[in-house]
């Protein structure tokens, strides 16, 4: 049998390339037809999701749940003029919970645990093969240098000031570095492969093998 | 002790912290003793950049990814978009912005007061300046670059979360010749920025300027106490290092309580 | 008086009332304060979730006012694009949604290889980007052509042809460096993001919609 | 002398602003030849992936291996490469294969991957292998579920059989039955490492090169056997099978020799480039 979707998503392929050549109503096709099967995608899964957390309402009698319910819906507000206003009242949930367990997480993960693993690498400098010491001294100088460059008030005048502007330098540098390491990894991960991938697609479904 | 759930005090001392400093330092930016910021490129090439569309005729874009309005750094996007909006209503810059389901509604809100504070009320619409594509990663980024091409953007601001996107939505701007500014935490993000925009805000930087985009010297005095948790972080961390190279783990032990 | 009552302070109240128990719970050992955390978070995803019919009807609109254009292609495009979001939306719900195989298959062949075609694209624009940006025009410029190099080619075949090390060599700058780098800049995002979000609580914030 | 000055700067201007879809046709040019015409290039095979081929090498005769992971079409990509060579290896050993997947994209992802490395024409539907149906709730939810009570969870495979008509599930019914746990996906570890380790089912996984580095603590803590590292990994494993018909990673890594040369040239030629137009702005 032959799947007509097969042929379907080849051309998607194909269209969407061509905006290599040039912005066309080729791309176009496939850039609505992506958004669109998107959308569509979001709504379906969505409304089934609704459905199920719903559930409990009259199943279970938790009726506290009708809250979000007409919060939720509250939103369409913004696409009234006088009305506008009532929107915030979903907003602002959405702010407050998501902001809180942002800053909960952030400060446990980021701040306590990277701080503690800047220490645990400065442990590493002393009772280790010289190559691991360098490497760990490597590292806590430049996290060190790196922060310095986060610092914004201070005048690059006095001593102080023109130790912090050397810091500051440096600190821009390792940035840089880190940076440019990054980028020389990354493409070869997600680009290149599925690139070669939808290539060997097409060549596949011309064949006949799906 | 009991109230506090295991290993979460140092947490806690820590939020307590970075409160009260936030605190102080505004109270002291309001009283005018806040200290003035190192310049930061990309604050000033946003003004610029909306600038340069007015005497292009061109359009300036704007969008923070596809997170809703509980992410800070979309939360920070909103911040710029607030400015960014004003400014476009003052030049009568067409404005273009794309956001993700959850952060739309503050979108149309920020953009439709920035517009009635400017006295333009007739010029916004619902869909017109807040456009948007689908909370799917790369749906969302071939719209953006879609319309790139058709609408031709004189500057581009993405603030918020990127991922791999950004190397596409940042070519797609670089093609139809926009300025672009660009700024995220995500690490994934921050390489792909480096080597597509013009203007760069690492990390914190981003929360910096969406602190002082308003150019209001209190806004920006406050911007001191994030120096003061860097400081305190940085005396904590040479501290642990020290302690660690001395053969003491006091400083884990005391982050971990 | 009453508007700002409604339309300022009072969000601003329900933002604290959902900021702080949340918050709080992460600290404290309160049992009322955990079932408030989960009821409140569940709440915040169903909105959440809500909000697609907010983005149905933005998209509505923008396609809307584009079948007005009656420029060459454009709307067409608006029509072709309400048409077939509401047809995938109604096949969708008919199939049963996500445990239909007939609805998966389409997802899959339309979106899933929408994405890919998408994704391959990063290829060839990281030989334009590449192209332009990595030009020593200063030292800043040069710092990041030569660690974006190294990898580079760390992981090409004949990276280690050339020299055997270096593969281990540029695993050892992403070890070291760039670990060191991406940890400065976490710890300190952390440090701007709760500075920003204690801003907003304290209603210090110009900017976004709890101003002060 | 003064009119070759002013030729090679239109030529390194010229150069420099080339427009850039010939760049684009150049690579698309280079990613197709190797690929028509493949070279093979040599490179070294890593530990990581060494260690698991050995390990399926010795996985004794009967065992059920349970392939099940998350993530979007466009990203198991990457990491289908060393699955399909997966695939190749265990086609002629006697082990059953269950589908069970945790996101659509892979229940209609892994299905493909079989039939393409002709794992289907070898191994018999319903005895040997098997499709579970999609579960929906997500991985916090039905992993646990999975791994206590099989048939309670998943009623009827991908084509509507209930999973007391199938074979394969007269034996197999939870976490005891099952010998090997692998993963084609994008970032699936974390889940299984809380919900599949815990019961002691080793896991071998096909991760993202960006992730590689990321999940390095899951194996140092034993949650994990091993991982391969993205389509280089992919490219490693197809080496050691003797080649899959999809051959993703090798092709990948043919045409990245070539691309990466590319990059060279043009990151040369643009800063040969900057550097004369500079000189020539001075003069």
């Amino acid at each position: 049998m032959v799947n007509i979707w097969i042929p379907i998503g080849v051309a998607i392929a194909i269209a969407t390339w061509s905006f290599l050549i040039k912005e066309s109503p080729v791309f176009r096709w496939a850039e609505r037809t992506f958004i669109s099967a998107a959308i569509g995608h979001t709504v379906v899964v969505g409304v089934y999701t609704l459905r199920d957390r719903y559930y409990p309402i009259t199943a279970q009698g938790q009726y506290l749940l009708i809250i979000p319910a007409i919060l939720g819906y509250l939103y369409l507000f913004v696409l009234w003029r006088r009305g506008r206003w009532i929107a915030s009242y979903p907003i602002a949930i959405t702010m407050g919970v998501g902001l809180a367990t942002q800053v909960r997480g952030t400060i446990d993960a980021d701040f306590l645990g990277q701080t503690l693993g800047l220490i645990r690498e400065g442990g590493r400098i002393v009772g280790t093969p010289w190559q691991t010491a360098f490497t760990s001294a490597l590292t806590v100088v430049v996290t060190l240098f790196s922060l310095s460059y986060f610092i914004f008030t201070v005048k690059p005048t006095g001593a102080f000031g023109r130790v912090y502007g050397g810091m500051y330098k440096l600190g821009q540098y390792c940035l840089l570095a880190a940076l440019g390491a990054m980028a020389g990894n990354y493409i070869l991960g997600t680009g290149l492969a599925v690139t070669v991938a939808t290539i060997q697609r097409i060549i596949f479904s011309l064949q006949g093998l799906g | 002790m009991s109230v506090f759930l295991r290993g979460r005090i140092a947490d806690f001392l820590i939020f307590v912290v970075l409160f009260v400093s936030t605190w102080l330092a505004t109270r002291l930016a309001r009283m005018g003793k806040g200290r003035e910021i190192r310049p930061i490129p990309a604050l000033d090439a946003i003004y610029e950049g909306i600038g340069r569309a007015a005497e292009m005729g061109r359009p300036a874009f704007m969008t923070p990814g596809a997170g809703d309005v509980g992410r800070a750094p979309v939360v920070a996007g909103l911040a710029i978009l607030d400015v960014m909006a004003t400014q476009c209503a003052k030049l009568d810059v067409p404005l273009l912005t794309v956001f993700g389901q959850g952060a739309l509604g503050a979108a149309e809100m920020i953009v439709a007061e920035a517009y009635r504070r400017e006295g333009k009320p007739e010029l916004y619409s619902p869909g017109k300046q807040v456009l948007f594509f689908s909370g799917d990663q790369y749906a969302r980024t071939a719209g953006e670059a879609g319309l790139f091409q058709r609408e031709k953007p004189a500057l581009n601001v993405f603030v918020g979360d990127f991922y791999s996107e950004m190397l596409y939505i940042g070519e797609a701007g670089a093609r139809v010749g926009a300025m672009q500014i660009g700024g995220t935490i995500q690490q994934l993000g921050i390489p792909l920025m480096a080597i597509t925009m013009d203007y760069l805000m690492i990390g914190e930087e981003m929360f910096a300027v969406a602190a002082s985009i308003t150019r209001d010297p209190v806004q920006t005095g406050s911007i001191m106490a994030q120096d003061v948790g860097k400081m305190i972080l940085l005396s904590i961390s040479i501290i642990g290092v020290i302690a660690m190279l001395l053969g003491s783990k006091i400083m884990i032990d005391l982050l971990s309580t | 008086m009453s508007k700002v009552l409604y339309s300022v302070i009072l969000p601003y109240a329900v933002f604290i009332v959902c900021f702080v128990p949340i918050l709080s719970n992460y600290y404290f050992d309160v049992p009322m304060l955990r079932s408030i955390d989960a009821e409140l978070r569940n709440w915040s995803t169903l909105i959440g979730l809500t909000a697609m019919f907010l983005g149905l009807a933005n998209i509505t609109i923008y396609y809307y006012r584009e079948t007005k254009r009656r420029k060459h292609m454009e709307w067409q495009f608006g029509v072709y694009s309400i048409i077939l979001t509401y047809a995938w939306i109604i096949y969708g719900l008919s199939q049963g949604g996500l445990t239909s195989s007939a609805y998966n298959q389409i997802y899959v062949f339309v979106k899933g290889h929408s994405e890919a075609a998408q994704i391959g694209l990063l290829t060839f624009f990281f030989v334009t980007a590449a192209f332009r940006t990595f030009r020593a025009k200063n030292i800043q410029a040069l710092v990041l052509l030569t660690f974006a190099f190294i990898t580079f080619i760390g992981v090409a075949p004949w990276g280690e042809q050339v020299w055997s090390g270096w593969p281990a060599f540029s695993e050892w700058i992403l070890v070291g460096i760039t670990m060191a780098g991406s940890r400065a800049i976490l710890i300190a995002a952390s440090v701007g993001l709760v500075a920003m979000v204690v801003r907003i609580v304290l209603r210090y914030e110009k900017g976004g919609l709890i101003r002060g | 002398m003064k009119k070759e000055e002013g030729a090679s700067v239109t030529i390194w201007s010229k150069a420099l602003s080339v427009r850039p879809e010939w760049f684009w046709l150049i690579a698309l040019i280079l990613i197709i030849v190797p690929m028509a015409v493949p070279p093979r290039v040599p490179f070294k095979v890593n530990d990581s992936t060494l260690r698991i081929y050995e390990y399926v090498k010795k996985i004794p005769d009967g065992s059920v291996i349970v392939s099940g992971g998350l993530g979007q079409w466009a990203f198991i990509y990457e990491t289908s490469a060393a699955f399909m060579a997966f695939l190749t290896q265990i086609k002629n050993k006697n082990v059953k294969l269950i589908i069970f997947p945790l996101s659509t994209d892979s229940l209609m992802f892994e299905p493909w991957a079989v039939s393409v490395t002709g794992f289907d024409k070898v191994k018999e539907y319903g005895k040997d292998w098997v499709v579970l149906n999609y579960v929906p709730g997500g991985a916090d939810i039905i992993l646990p579920a999975f791994m206590t009570n099989i048939k309670g969870l998943c009623r009827t495979d991908l084509y509507g059989t209930p999973l007391e008509q199938i074979p394969i599930f007269k034996n197999v019914n939870s976490y005891k039955d099952i010998t090997l746990w692998v993963d084609c996906g994008a970032n699936s570890i974390p889940s299984l490492a809380r919900y599949v380790a815990p019961y002691k089912v080793p896991i071998i996984g096909f991760v993202h090169s960006a992730y590689y580095g990321m999940f390095q603590p899951y194996i140092a803590a034993g949650q994990v056997y091993e991982m391969t590292n993205g389509i280089r990994g992919g490219g490693e494993y197809e080496k050691l099978v003797g080649y899959t018909s999809w051959n993703l990673g090798t092709i990948t890594m043919d045409s990245y020799q070539l691309y990466s040369i590319y990059i060279l040239a043009l990151v040369i030629i643009a800063n040969v480039g900057t550097q004369m137009l500079k000189r020539e702005e001075k003069t």
